[in-house]
């Protein structure tokens, strides 16, 4: 099988931002998702929120201008933009479990043609499980976007029929952004959208592990 | 750019039509939204259902929308006045429906439909009139009463200051309802006294997110 | 049967004042209960909490200095004492449910000797019930104290074997102020602890609807 | 005259023994309430059980209090630090025990515990391995998990402001698991950066209300 290359992860993120509308409030996960705020001009107004209390995240702080006091959920250094606003964890997870974010953006290990995702834990003994607000926010976004490289390091499809690793919540994928391809999660299964420049349909179906409409 | 100003009650109030559920704020006549309730009046609405915790009460608009005859039940846990109501005959002839509820429960059961919570048990009322039918279990000893979170259509809700994302403040004991209820309608209309400039509301004072209101309305005032 | 003369509506709320120690949180109810604020002096720091979100309420405002959105639950006009805080009714009534206030002094239309008590409605049709804040009060305050008068305007004792009014809440109340008499309610039962000046042991028996021991 | 102010970490400390249950606020290094956490481990306790968010992280006292041999338990959403700690040594020799509660449901299970719910229904969790074992229940067509209170004997919590009275103000993004914490613990005890005279803090600002705090130590600086 030949190297198949597709986006780069600064060119995923970008992809996946100019699908986020304006006016629309999202939480990103912790690594590739937080990349997705650099592609977001900051004239379009899109409302970052973190799950340990800030809506209304800001870019990072110019040298100089830190404070301590302003992280975000992946324990960066953060401003906040006009607008925003801090919160407790109560009032935070009540913005994540009642229904008020439009999108969570978040990282996986796999995404089943259902819409169940794991992105929490491998399941391997002898490695503390780690959840955070995984599945808080896999419950409770109005939509998941799942961003993702398209293959395991060990070559292993990570969109599947249905997945083995522990599950972080059950259908509520609704799009995966990857390195190969868009592709939706609908009722009758994963449905390819659209790829990579130079990658092909047959190159993105022949790496993921259920049928592509 | 998100910009939830709306220039009249007209617009603030669009969409509200016969049978809506309604929140309406405030404790007494502090932080009622009385310009937006007397806007309800003029849409001359009937089958309301309005959850709000004084809805008996003599005072700001809702005794008119009551005896428009706009309201077909009321959930609260004080509809009583200093005199007889419009309310009062209106429950006698059985022509409005009431459901009571402790208002710590009624706090508790509208917070729960803002933060995701679908059901909780709480021991107030166990063992009383208003824990009739209800299901209850006991937890470390204690009889509890299973209590549903309470949403509603919409919510009006009477803000001290507000910005164009809808970020709220309130004044004295003018919060009261009006931030859980901003939290646990499908659409949010706030009044405010003053309009402020984004940015200009302290990030750790902010009572409710913007998130959660989706009109603002400002009366006599420009953003 | 004469009539017996006992406390003054004032001395009763002087009279249960005198027991709340510095330092307490205390609700008074509607009514002859936030009579008792009164005989508290403002250098016994007690902390007085008022359902619609207050903790910390002070003294009626002198005359023009009243701020129409500082209101008590009963709609009066308060001001707050230094070290006062407002919250929403869900915090508000966290403090009340989440067993935090060390007293609630409310009224009565009847106390059992179990502590059940009843004082939201009377059950009679045609009169709209209105409950308020009385039973997450009566279920959630650590002690609850009723201040009422000893017998009911129609000559009925008020202090019961067990209540025909609709209950608040069960097995809550641990004393009773009247204008007879001090009552402990114990898990034997009432206890006569104190009668008003002028007023005997046989007198408060005679008018109460179970054993005083 | 209410002073819950303190002289010293040992003062704030007093009581806690071994099999005590601790909260522990913050989240990452922000809001931890260092000072607290570093004087319990002067005390060389036994059979501590911990609820703190980011429990097995490498920064703050807690790693030393794990390495100690202090901690029998650990409630936590996120025991994960970037390279491997003594946490994950203990726990692979089984000489600690870990529950792990999604976050959300972390910060619900706390507040429920200082607002006086027993219990309450979540989706979160539902279908997963966090929710094996757990009662569920159909809930509007959506399965829910039956989920308990979490209180604990005491709570060592940190704030920005503090006055005589216990009333609290946080900062930044340290807010996070301190008020909740605060109310849900039958001994709460706060540092504090700043002592302020009473009267001194907006009570329109006040974030944890001095009901809920038993002790506050202000290092370096007298009220």
């Amino acid at each position: 099988m030949t190297e198949i290359k597709g986006w780069s992860r600064p060119d995923m993120a970008r992809r996946l931002a100019a699908d986020i509308p304006e006016g629309w409030a999202v939480n990103l996960g912790i690594g590739l998702p937080t990349l997705v705020a650099n592609h977001v001009p900051l004239d379009r107004e899109v409302i970052f929120h973190s799950e340990n209390g800030v809506l209304g995240v800001g870019p990072a702080p110019a040298p100089g201008q830190e404070d301590p006091w302003m992280i975000n959920a992946g324990k960066q250094l953060i401003t906040l933009r006009p607008g925003a606003s801090l919160m407790g964890q109560a009032d935070s997870f009540a913005v994540i479990r009642g229904r008020h974010l439009d999108l969570a953006v978040l990282g996986g290990y796999q995404v089943a043609t259902n819409g169940d995702f794991a992105n929490w834990s491998t399941g391997r003994a002898g490695e503390a499980p780690a959840v955070g607000g995984a599945m808080d926010l896999g419950a409770g976004a109005k939509q998941v976007w799942v961003l993702m490289e398209h293959v395991a390091k060990d070559g292993a499809a990570k969109l599947v029929e249905s997945c083995s690793y522990p599950l972080t919540a059950r259908g509520s994928v609704t799009r995966v952004y990857t390195d190969l391809a868009v592709v939706d999660v609908t009722p009758s299964g994963f449905l390819l959208r659209e790829c990579a420049p130079g990658v092909s349909r047959a190159d993105v179906q022949a790496v993921t592990g259920a049928p592509l409409a | 750019m998100i910009d939830k100003f709306v220039p009249s009650v007209e617009a603030a109030l669009d969409g509200i039509g016969d049978g809506a559920s309604l929140m309406i704020g405030g404790f007494g006549t502090v932080g009622q939204p009385d310009i937006l309730v007397d806007g309800l009046i003029a849409r001359g609405l009937r089958g309301l259902v309005v959850i709000a915790n004084n809805a008996g009460g003599d005072f700001g608009g809702l005794p008119k929308l009551i005896e428009q005859g706009a309201i077909a039940k009321v959930i609260c846990s004080y509809p009583r006045a200093t005199g007889k109501t419009a309310f009062d005959a209106l429950l006698a002839a059985g022509k409005i429906e009431l459901e009571i509820v402790p208002q710590g429960t009624l706090a508790e059961r509208i917070r729960a439909a803002g933060v995701g919570v679908p059901a909780f048990y709480t021991p107030t009322a166990a063992g009383t009139a208003l824990a009739m039918g209800k299901e209850t279990r006991m937890i470390n000893g204690q009889e509890s009463v299973l209590e549903y979170a309470l949403d509603a259509d919409f919510a009006l809700v009477q803000a001290w200051e507000a910005d164009r994302w809808g970020n709220l403040t309130y004044r004295g004991t003018g919060r009261n309802f009006n931030p859980i209820m901003a939290a646990a309608a499908r659409v949010t209309i706030a009044t405010a006294h003053h309009a402020r400039p984004l940015g200009a509301l302290d990030p750790e004072h902010v009572m409710t997110p913007g998130l959660f209101v989706q009109r603002v309305f400002v009366a006599g005032s420009a953003p």
